[in-house]
C-alpha cells in the first residue's frame, strides 16, 4: 500500500516538520519514505508544502499528484491542493485560518480549530503535532510510539517541557481524528 | 686566481653582464653560439675581481664565478 | 547499519567524507546549499579541510591544485556556478586529474530560476569546458544512489584519472528519503589512498630519494605532443566506455509496446506512471541510463522488444538526450520525446497521458 | 679555486625561454637560490602563471604546477591544503595577477594562506604581444593603447603591494627592483626572507619585483632599465609594506 500526504501552510508554522516526523516514523516502522519540500523564496514567509510519501513498495515518483491525504494549515493551502485530493481521500484544516472552508463534498473531512487548540495546549509552536496527532487518529500511518520515541529521543534532555507540550498535542490530535472516524 | 666563465649553452648576448662589469673585462664573442648569439666572454681573466656582479645581474643564469 | 533520513545534499556530503574525501572547495548557491553547509560542518571534525572561495572559478582552480597533489578532493555547485567551473573542469581533465564535481542542477538559461532541472545535460555529458574530453557523469535517480555515488565517482576518478561528474538535480538534493551509508574508511585506508598517486603527483621527496620533478600540466604548445597527448586521452575513454557502463531496466519485457527512456529525478516520474499503466493492463518499459557518458547505446538497442512500437523519451529539458537515444535505436522504431522546462517537473499524471497516447 | 656563484640545483637545465635581457631570468635565479640556501627543495612546489613564465613550471626543478591565467593563487591554496609538510610558491606577471587573478590574488592574501606570490611587474603584457596591462603607467604607448594609457578612460595602475597591505592578514609584502647588481642584492634578502617566512608557516608573503620588457617595451637591454627607473620606480616605489616578522616597518601588526 502507498500513502501520499501533502502538507501545506505558511512559512513557519512548521509543515516540513509534519511531513518530516512522518516519513522519519514511517521509515522506523519498515516502510519505504519519501520526503520532497517547496524550497526556495516560498519557504521565506510565503507557502511552504512538502510530499511526503509511505509505502511498502519501492517509491517511484516523490513528487504527489494526488495526494491520499492533505493537512491544509491555511485558506490558500485548501486553495491550492484541496482541488486535486483522492476521492474518498482525507482533507485536515485548520478552521482557525481557512474562513471559506474546503469546496470539496467527496472527501473525509476533518475540520478543527487547530490554531486555538495549539495555543490551549500551550504554543502555537505544537501545531504541526497536533496535525500528526490527527494524522495518526484519523489515519493510523504511523504509530503514535514511533512518534514518541523519536521526540524523546532528542527532546527529553534538551527540553522537556517543550517535549510534554509535542505529545500533549499529539495525544489531543489523536482524539480529533479518532472522533472522525 | 679569481675567475668568471659563461657558458655559451644559456647566454642569450643580452650584454646585462657587460655593462655591471666594474673592471670592463667581459665583450661579446667574436663567435656565436647554437641558438646564433654572441655570448658575452671574458677576455682579461687576470683582472677579474670574483665581485659576482656579472652573475648578479644575468637573467639566463649562465655565469659561474670561482675564486 | 541503520538507516537515516536525510537531504540527497547532506548523504552525498556524508558518503562523500566516509570515501576518504578530506579536501573541499566551494561557493554558496541554491539549491546546493545543504552540501556546502554539511561539508563546513563536518570537514573539521575529521580533521579535512573546507574552504568557501572566493568564487566556484577560484573552488574549482583549488580542487585542480589538490587533484594535483594527489588527494581526494570535491566541489559542487548548481547549474550557473557549474558554468564558471567549466575552465577549470577543462584543465583538469586535459592534466588528468582525479577529482570529482556534484551538479545539483536548477532551471536555466542564465540565473534561471532555483528548481529542478536537467537542462545541463549537453554541458555535462557533450563538453562544457573547451577542448577534446570527456567527464565521467553518473546521474542518481534517489538519495540513496546520489549517496552510494560518491564512493563510485572516486574510485573512478582514481582509477582513471579522470574528472567525474555526479549530475544531479534540485529534487534529489532537497528530498529526503531513508539512506544506508558504507562503513567510513579508516585513517590507515585514507592515507593509503592519499599515496597512491605519489607517480605523478606533487609531493615532496622523501630523504635520500632520487629527486622528482613532476608536473602539474594541461599546456603543450608542440602540436605533435599535443596530439599523442590527446589520443593518449581518448584511448583511456576507449577503455571507460567499454568497462563502466551502467544503466537500470525497469518493466523491460518483450510484452513492452512503448520503450521510455529517462534519467534521474525524471526517471522516477516515469515508473510511477508505468505503474499506472500496469494496473490498466498496458505493458511499457523504462531504461534509466545512470551512466550518461559514457552512454548505454547497446542497452538501449537491447531493451526494445518485439512489440515496440514507440520509444519515448521524458526529460526536464528540451530534448538533450534525445539524440543519443535516436543514436542508438537508429531508426528501427520512432522515438519521440516530451519534457518540462523552466524548473517544472512533470507529474505521474502529465507522462501517463502521454503514453496513453501511444496504445 | 672555490666556486662562489653558479646555477643553483634548485633549477633544471633547461635554458629559459624569455627574450635577452628579460629580467625573469634574475627573479627565477633569486628565488631558486633562496629554495636552495633554505634546504627547501624536497619539500618545495611551485605554480606558474599564464603569461611570459608560462613554462616556469620546466625550470624549477622541483614538483610544479601550471595554473589557468590568474588561478594560481587558487591552486596554490589547494596544494597546500592538501599537502601542508609542502611549501608553496605561485610566480605571476602583471596581467596574470593583477588584472585576471585580482580576485583569487586578494583573497588568498585575506585568508592569510601560507604562500609565497612572486609577482613580476613590467608594465605590460608580454606575451600576448606588448598590450596594456593593468599597471601600464599613464600614458604609456601599448598595443591596446596606442595613443598611450588614458587615465580617465581606462583609469591608473594598479600598485598590488599597497593594495594588499591594506588586508590584515598578509605577513610580509615588500617591493623591490632588479634594475642594478645593487638592486638585486637587495630584492635576494626579501626573497629570501620570504622563503625564510614560508619554511616556518608563518603566512602569506607577497614580493613584487619591478621588471623591465626590453622587447615590447622596444628599447634594449641595457636601457631598458634606466626606463623602468626613470618612469616606473617613481609610481611603484620600492620598499616593505609589511613584515609582521620585523618592528618598525609601515604597517606591522605584532
Amino acid at each position: 500500500m502507498t500513502t501520499e500526504m501533502i502538507c501545506a501552510g505558511f512559512g513557519g508554522q512548521g509543515v516540513l516538520t509534519i511531513g518530516k516526523f512522518i516519513a522519519q516514523s514511517g521509515m522506523k516502522e519498515g516502510k519505504n519514505v519519501s520526503w520532497l519540500p517547496s524550497y526556495g523564496p516560498e519557504m521565506r514567509g510565503g507557502t511552504a508544502n512538502v510530499s511526503t510519501v509511505v509505502s511498502d513498495e519501492p517509491i517511484a515518483s516523490p513528487i504527489v499528484s494526488f495526494p491520499d491525504i492533505l493537512v491544509a494549515l491555511n485558506q490558500p493551502s485548501i486553495d491550492k491542493f484541496a482541488p486535486s485530493v483522492r476521492k474518498g481521500g482525507v482533507v485536515i484544516m485548520n478552521t482557525n485560518m481557512c474562513p471559506h472552508g474546503c469546496p470539496r463534498e467527496d472527501v473525509d473531512l476533518v475540520a478543527a480549530p487547530m490554531s486555538d487548540i495549539a495555543l490551549e495546549i500551550g504554543s502555537m509552536m505544537v501545531l504541526n503535532m497536533l496535525a500528526i496527532g490527527i494524522v495518526i487518529g484519523k489515519t493510523g500511518l504511523i504509530k503514535y510510539e514511533t512518534m514518541e520515541e523519536d521526540l524523546n529521543s532528542f527532546l527529553k534532555a534538551k527540553n522537556p517541557d517543550l517535549l510534554e507540550k509535542n505529545l500533549a498535542a499529539i495525544k489531543r490530535g489523536i482524539e480529533i481524528g479518532q472522533k472522525h472516524e | 686566481m679569481p675567475k668568471m666563465t659563461v657558458d655559451p649553452y644559456y647566454c642569450k648576448g643580452c650584454g646585462l653582464c657587460i655593462a655591471a662589469c666594474p673592471k670592463k673585462i667581459i665583450r661579446f664573442s667574436e663567435n656565436i653560439n647554437e641558438k646564433g648569439y654572441h655570448y658575452a666572454e671574458c677576455y682579461k681573466q687576470e683582472e677579474c675581481i670574483a665581485c659576482k656582479m656579472c652573475y648578479m645581474t644575468c637573467p639566463d643564469v649562465a655565469i659561474k664565478v670561482e675564486k | 547499519m541503520a538507516k537515516i533520513l536525510m537531504k540527497g545534499n547532506e548523504a552525498v556530503a556524508e558518503a562523500a567524507i566516509r570515501s576518504g574525501c578530506r579536501l573541499y572547495f566551494a561557493y554558496p548557491i541554491t539549491p546546493q546549499s545543504e552540501l556546502i553547509e554539511y561539508m563546513a560542518k563536518m570537514m573539521p571534525k575529521v580533521g579535512g579541510t573546507f574552504l568557501q572561495a572566493e568564487s566556484e572559478v577560484a573552488a574549482i582552480n583549488m580542487v585542480y591544485g589538490a587533484a594535483g597533489a594527489g588527494k581526494r578532493v570535491m566541489t559542487s555547485s548548481s547549474s550557473p556556478g557549474i558554468s564558471l567551473k567549466q575552465e577549470g573542469i577543462s584543465y583538469i581533465a586535459g592534466a588528468e586529474l582525479p577529482a570529482v564535481i556534484v551538479n545539483v542542477q536548477r532551471g536555466g538559461p542564465g540565473l534561471g530560476d532555483i528548481q529542478p532541472a536537467q537542462a545541463d545535460y549537453f554541458q555535462a555529458v557533450k563538453g562544457g569546458g573547451h577542448g577534446d574530453y570527456h567527464l565521467i557523469v553518473l546521474a542518481p535517480n534517489s538519495v540513496q544512489e546520489f549517496a552510494d555515488m560518491a564512493s563510485d565517482a572516486f574510485d573512478l576518478a582514481d582509477k582513471y584519472r579522470n574528472p567525474v561528474m555526479i549530475l544531479s538535480d534540485g529534487m534529489l538534493g532537497q528530498m529526503m528519503e531513508p539512506v544506508e551509508f558504507k562503513p567510513a574508511k579508516t585513517q590507515e585506508e585514507i592515507n593509503t589512498l592519499g599515496e597512491q598517486h605519489t607517480a605523478w603527483c606533487i609531493c615532496p621527496n622523501a630523504d635520500g630519494d632520487a629527486k622528482h620533478h613532476h608536473e602539474i600540466n594541461s599546456l603543450e604548445l608542440d602540436p605533435s605532443v599535443l596530439e599523442k597527448h590527446v589520443n593518449h586521452m581518448y584511448e583511456k575513454y576507449a577503455v571507460v566506455e567499454k568497462n563502466e557502463v551502467r544503466c537500470e531496466t525497469y518493466n523491460v519485457s518483450d510484452d513492452n509496446e512503448v520503450l521510455c527512456v529517462a534519467w534521474g529525478s525524471a526517471s522516477r516520474i516515469v515508473k510511477s506512471a508505468i505503474n499506472e499503466l500496469k494496473k490498466e493492463g498496458k505493458s511499457v518499459g523504462l531504461i534509466r541510463p545512470i551512466t550518461l557518458w559514457p552512454y548505454p547505446y547497446e542497452a538501449i538497442v537491447k531493451a526494445i522488444g518485439p512489440k515496440v512500437r514507440q520509444v519515448y523519451v521524458f526529460e526536464l529539458n528540451t530534448g538533450q538526450m534525445l539524440d543519443d537515444v535516436k543514436i542508438a535505436v537508429e531508426g528501427r522504431v520512432p522515438v519521440k520525446f516530451w519534457g518540462k522546462v523552466g524548473g517544472i517537473v512533470f507529474t505521474p499524471a502529465e507522462i501517463q497521458e502521454k503514453l496513453e497516447a501511444c496504445f | 679555486m672555490e666556486v662562489i656563484a653558479r646555477r643553483p640545483e634548485t633549477l633544471t637545465k633547461t635554458p629559459f625561454t624569455y627574450c635577452p635581457g628579460c629580467l625573469h631570468g634574475v627573479a627565477h635565479r633569486l628565488i631558486a637560490e633562496a629554495i636552495e640556501e633554505n634546504g627547501l627543495i624536497n619539500q618545495m612546489a611551485g605554480v606558474a602563471p599564464v603569461g611570459c613564465s608560462v613554462f616556469a613550471y620546466k625550470f624549477f626543478n622541483f614538483d610544479m604546477a601550471e595554473a589557468a591565467h590568474g588561478r594560481a593563487p587558487a591552486v596554490a591554496t589547494g596544494m597546500k591544503r592538501a599537502r601542508p609538510d609542502m611549501h608553496v610558491f605561485t610566480y605571476q606577471g602583471d596581467g596574470d595577477l593583477a588584472a585576471i587573478g585580482t580576485a583569487e590574488i586578494v583573497h588568498a592574501a585575506n585568508r592569510g594562506e601560507k604562500l609565497s606570490v612572486f609577482f613580476v611587474n613590467n608594465a605590460i603584457y608580454g606575451m600576448t604581444g606588448g598590450q596594456m596591462a593593468p599597471t601600464t603607467l599613464p600614458d604609456m604607448k601599448t598595443t591596446t593603447s596606442p595613443y598611450g594609457r588614458n587615465v580617465e578612460d581606462i583609469g591608473y595602475p594598479i600598485r598590488m603591494c599597497e593594495l594588499l597591505s591594506t588586508l590584515v592578514a598578509p605577513y610580509y609584502v615588500e617591493r623591490v627592483s632588479l634594475l642594478s647588481p645593487a638592486e638585486i642584492i637587495k630584492a635576494k634578502k626579501a626573497v629570501g626572507k620570504a622563503i625564510q617566512y614560508n619554511r616556518e608557516n608563518r603566512g602569506f608573503t607577497f614580493i613584487e619585483f619591478v621588471s623591465t620588457c626590453p622587447t615590447n617595451w622596444g628599447i634594449d637591454p641595457v636601457k631598458s632599465r634606466d626606463w623602468a627607473r626613470d618612469n616606473m620606480l617613481p609610481f611603484f616605489k620600492v620598499g616593505c609594506f609589511r613584515d609582521k616578522g620585523e618592528e618598525n616597518v609601515q604597517g606591522v601588526e605584532k
